[in-house]
């Protein structure tokens, strides 16, 4: 009871984010209310029982990621942008794609209609203890992606530095 | 659990604000944000089955899909570093040469 | 009922933390300017209350009573939102810290990661509110604190990192049961992984000598150049928060969290009398001084201080008068337990206060040169030279001694190295080559 | 570029990216310019890579008020200029006047004079140490400071009632006799004070981040610091050994034996130990002056009015931060025709753009406070 009320907060708060985050004119405030998306994302794995994933969300995209995408717009931050149209024209094609991709997801719903709701769960135990599984996987079946990973960020940042760097 | 169908819904929600983020938005940060909303769909998605399967490997794909997602605004907010600095604007649709 | 029950007793312990925590930040302050006053041969406040011990409530009031200024082109909502945040992030961070082995609102799975996800948060409010001011010196001061603050969590994550490998959990509470196991504290098994943690955590929460956002000569005050009256003592609020919350991460992870120094050590047990007898010397003080306070009402609050104090020392003698056995006896590791861990914290702040007083600033390049080129190479060292002592250890059944101490010493040679290579760089001055340039 | 750039404050993107140079204003409402100054600086991200010093935020005058005044009637103006050490400033008047009327003062006199005007050099310099380490952050050293510049301060109330502005001598010699406890309260002042030197040294000199602060910061070569015609112990950090007490004596310099620190590579953490060196040799110039002061009057022949013969004279003499020159003509009557006065820090502060080039904001704050300039004299 407690659980799912927690869920369809956290759901309706990541929908009514996710909405302002396209919707504001200021880049600021959409960062904000992405954090506030992110959070609430972060708040449905906790109740997913992923607690790891949970503190990752947290860490990793809302003060890492964020406080970078903040750190940009400040950086680039024009009074002027203010004042510039912030939507292209293009608002027909958004409508057409939302449009059929609510078609597809009715008709899957509509086909699968009896699973998707009567799948019973496995119990969370077998999720526990979170951290340690997290590990196990992540360093024993996982871990060539775990190390193709690791140099994708290093081939990021070294990146990112040259990009960024001041032209001499 | 909720039944894993609201999870998908979710998830197909997000997805959808995001391409429309995408689609009508000029800024590129914005448009760099959206991006961030639709993997996280994605990772809603990862984890919920992860959950109704019992096993955790749905939670390492996520934890890739966020290591992704870092290094892709790492390098696309790079991107848009250097190209402020040469044209003095971040919308999308001022992008249109090849060569500065 | 069932469903609340569990909840209660958390809930009642994050309201006493949420109620008393202002008030403690305001004596935190309070104590500072005494110490500050001792160090430079002052007095420091002594107008109101005896020796100054009401002015945190007069300072308070005065706060409340200001006049709260929004800037005229200030974005009004973030304005508005920027310090909550701050105080919200650092008071979260506090749900998971165990003061005491009964007093903790939450043991998470993820203890540590969470204090440290949770207060790394706290950099949205500064940076929006620095951003939100709409003035040059705010959002100067934002960026840099925020990237300072950046900068340092990295070396504080990877410090922390050292001492996790020793305990071989996130959970705050099974940190200090693996110290309470083993009898050492891990800041005798992984000194380094400490120092790296005091230096990272000073410039974490924006102290001196790494104080740039706030005192750097140039910046005014930082992010909280534009904020008055209320919203500016949430910012400060949050500060001391965070303080706290450092201190008692550093106290958990390194410092045997609540327990007593030479807990497993029967030989050492006269030290659990240590805490009535300094409470009781606290109150035999004011009892001292209340009729040498000039004011009747300052006698009368020294001496209700003095009984305050009678009254702790009482909670803190019952539980060992008591008869073995007896509900009361077995409160003792509660009661002691917090008695030891919030000593500790107040030790390492006071640290903190000690370096404020006695070292220059410094410069912002000099802060990020140290954190990146010093600190963070070193930190990343320290991992690898526990793991190798771990390794010895569990893998290849060496003696645990040896093990650690050859990683220890792996550790401090290659921090020997990044001071002597170090000192190398230290002044490629911006001036020389280019100083020339700028004339010609 | 000059279309570019834009006072700070009225736009906020300039200053992070985009525009190559921005000018940021300090002053003169700024914590750390020390007083009134103000400074425009133009910098390249946060490099300084040209400045500005406006001057003129504390001008009185003081010059045109010596025109309507008669000679006595003028020592007191002179303390106000620079008021962190009034007494070496009346001791350059006093002794300009007394040339230009051709009177010495007495032996007695010249000795006391010689000992206040060291003890308000080690007063200067105890209040410049404790303000420099505050711009760069230490908290601790000022209040230590502030401690023993109480006793000297204590001393100067005690000779003349008067403890910042004291106005101590008088033209041809002094108007108070010295106290009975003078030369034991100066030397028990004398006594300590090499510790509490030690003391400062103790928190500063060897600390890391005080180096890291000082060391390479503001560097002013030999040949440019005589070019500039900066004076004093930042002339002498620089490595030139010129020193007004040993080249022109004056007061009764001559007496004593003192040795005149000098720096090597003229930069802020040189000038930090050349001032602290100048402190002990001016308390071992004080514990020979109170071993054996002569007796005899204190007052010169010099006349109730003033009227120096028609002449000009210049005088100068060593103060706390720079030679301190006093120009005076005199047509003949009671008031001087004109008065000039050459202030150390004015020259001192010319030095400032030359300074900071190429250093951080940072290090301007640091380098304001190493030239020690007092805005009062800057503007007279």
């Amino acid at each position: 009871m407690l659980d799912q009320g927690v869920f369809y907060f956290f759901a309706a708060l990541a929908i009514l984010s996710a909405i302002l985050v396209v919707t504001r004119r200021n880049a600021v405030q959409s960062a904000i209310f992405l954090v506030t998306a992110l959070l609430a994302t972060a708040g449905i794995f906790l109740n997913l029982n992923a607690e790891f994933l949970f503190i990752v969300q947290v860490i990793l995209y809302a003060g890492g990621i964020m406080v970078l995408f903040v750190f940009v717009i400040m950086l680039v931050n024009l009074d002027v942008a203010l004042h510039q149209v912030q939507f292209n024209r293009q608002w027909f094609v958004a409508l057409i794609v939302s449009a059929v991709l609510a078609a597809q997801v009715a008709a899957a719903i509509a086909v699968s209609r009896r699973t998707l709701y009567t799948v019973p769960a496995a119990p969370a135990e077998s999720l526990e203890p979170n951290t340690e599984r997290v590990a196990f996987y992540l360093f024993h079946n996982y871990m060539l992606p775990f190390e193709i990973a690791s140099i994708l960020l290093l081939v990021a940042m070294v990146g990112a530095v040259v990009m960024a760097k001041k032209r001499v | 659990m909720v039944p894993i169908g609201h999870y998908i819904f979710l998830s197909v929600a997000l997805l959808a604000i995001g391409i429309v983020g995408i689609v009508t938005r000029r800024n590129v940060i914005i448009i760099l944000m959206s991006i961030e909303l639709i993997l996280n769909a994605v990772n809603i998605n990862l984890v919920a089955f992860s959950r109704l399967v019992g096993s955790v490997e749905g939670q390492i794909f996520a934890i890739f899909i966020i290591t992704d997602a870092a290094a892709e605004a790492a390098v696309g907010l790079g991107i848009i570093i250097a190209f402020f600095r040469n044209r003095e604007t971040v919308l999308a649709d001022e992008m249109d040469i090849l060569k500065w | 009922m069932n469903v609340i029950m569990p909840y209660v007793l958390p809930v009642l312990f994050a309201l006493v933390i949420v109620a008393l925590l202002p008030l403690l930040a305001g004596y935190i302050v309070l104590v500072e300017r005494k110490v500050m006053a001792d160090m430079q041969v002052r007095l420091g406040p002594m107008r109101v209350g005896p020796h100054g011990l009401l002015q945190p409530i007069a300072d308070a009031v005065k706060l409340l009573l200001k006049e709260d200024i929004i800037p005229e082109n200030a974005d009004r909502l973030v304005f508005w939102g920027a310090p909550l945040i701050s105080v919200t992030a650092a008071m979260l961070a506090l749900a998971a810290l165990p003061i005491g082995p009964f007093f903790q609102i939450a043991d998470l799975n993820i203890g540590l990661l969470f204090i440290l996800g949770v207060s790394s948060l706290g950099i949205f409010g500064i940076v929006l509110g620095g951003w939100a001011s709409n003035s040059h010196y705010s959002l100067l001061g934002a960026l840099r604190s925020a990237a300072q603050l950046v900068s340092y969590e990295t070396s504080a994550g990877l410090a922390i990192v050292g001492a996790l490998l020793l305990a071989g959990t996130l959970s705050t509470r099974g940190i200090v049961q693996a110290q309470s196991a083993t009898g050492w504290w891990f800041i005798f098994v992984a000194p380094v992984g400490f120092f790296i943690y005091l230096v990272a955590s000073i410039a974490e929460t924006n102290r001196a000598p790494f104080d740039m956002p706030e005192a750097e000569s140039e910046l005014v005050a930082g992010y909280m150049t534009e904020y008055s009256g209320f919203r500016w003592a949430l910012y400060f609020l949050a500060e001391y928060t965070n303080m706290i919350v450092v201190a008692s991460i550093a106290t958990t992870l390194f410092l045997g969290g609540w327990l007593r120094p030479f807990a497993n050590t029967p030989l050492f047990n006269f030290l659990d009398y240590l805490p009535p007898l300094l409470m009781l010397g606290v109150a035999g003080y004011c009892f001292w001084r209340a009729p040498k306070q000039p004011v009747a009402v300052q006698k009368m609050f020294m001496v209700a201080v003095g009984l305050l104090c009678i009254a702790l020392t009482l909670a803190l003698a019952m539980p060992l008068a008591a008869p073995a056995g007896s509900l009361l006896a077995s409160s003792k590791a509660g009661i002691h337990g917090a008695f030891w861990f919030l000593f500790k914290v107040a030790a390492y702040i006071y640290v903190f206060m000690w370096l404020r007083f006695t070292f220059p600033r410094y410069r912002f390049d000099q802060l990020m040169r140290l954190g990146w080129q010093f600190l963070v190479p070193l930190s990343i060292v320290n991992v690898m030279g526990m793991g190798l002592g771990l390794a010895l250890h569990r893998q290849l059944n060496w003696p645990a001694a040896p093990a650690l101490i050859l990683g220890i010493v792996l550790t401090l040679a290659a921090g020997a190295y990044l001071l002597a290579t170090g000192e190398k760089h230290e002044h490629p001055r911006v001036g020389e080559e280019e100083e020339t340039s700028v004339d010609a | 570029m000059a279309e570019r750039y834009k006072t700070a404050g009225t736009n906020v993107e300039t200053t992070v990216l985009g525009a190559d140079e921005i000018i940021l204003n300090m002053g003169p409402q700024h914590p750390s310019t020390h007083g009134v100054l103000r400074v425009k600086l133009r910098l390249d991200g946060e490099k300084v890579v040209g400045s500005e010093c406006v001057i003129g935020y504390l001008h009185r005058g003081v010059e045109k008020i010596a025109e309507h005044r008669n000679y006595q009637q003028f020592a007191p103006y002179v303390d106000r200029m620079d008021y962190v050490a009034a007494v070496s400033n009346g001791l350059g008047y006093c002794e300009a006047v007394e040339k230009l009327l051709g009177v010495e003062a007495p032996p007695r006199a010249r000795v006391i004079r010689t000992i206040l005007t060291e003890l308000q050099r080690i007063a200067s310099h105890l209040f410049w140490l404790g303000t420099h380490a505050l711009d760069i952050g230490a908290l601790t050293p000022l209040f230590y400071c502030l401690r023993e510049r109480e006793e000297i301060l204590k001393i100067f109330e005690k000779y003349c009632g008067a403890r910042l502005t004291t106005h101590a001598f008088r033209i041809g010699g002094m108007q108070y006799e010295a106290y009975d406890e003078l030369e034991k309260d100066v030397e028990r002042f004398c006594k300590d004070f090499d510790k509490r030197v030690d003391e400062y040294e103790a928190l500063l000199t060897e600390n890391r981040i005080w180096v890291g602060r000082t060391k390479g910061i503001g560097v002013l070569t030999a040949d440019a610091a005589i070019a500039m015609g900066v004076t004093g112990p930042v002339l002498r950090a620089s490595g030139v050994q010129w020193d007004i007490r040993k080249a022109m004596p004056y007061a009764a310099y001559d007496q004593y034996e003192f040795s005149i620190p000098t720096g090597k590579s003229g930069d802020t953490y040189d000038r930090y130990l050349v001032r602290l060196e100048e402190m002990r040799q001016s308390r071992k110039i004080c514990l020979q002056a109170i071993e054996k002061i002569p007796a005899g009057p204190i007052l010169g022949k010099v006349g109730k009015v003033l009227k120096p013969p028609p002449g000009e004279i210049y005088h100068s003499i060593e103060g706390p931060k720079g030679e301190l020159g006093y120009y005076i003509v005199s047509d003949g009557t009671t008031q001087p025709y004109r008065v000039r006065i050459r202030p150390p820090s004015l020259m001192n502060l010319e030095a400032l753009d030359q300074m900071i080039r190429g250093h951080l904001v940072a290090d301007v704050v640091a380098v304001i406070g190493t030239l020690d300039i007092v805005l009062g004299e800057v503007d007279r």
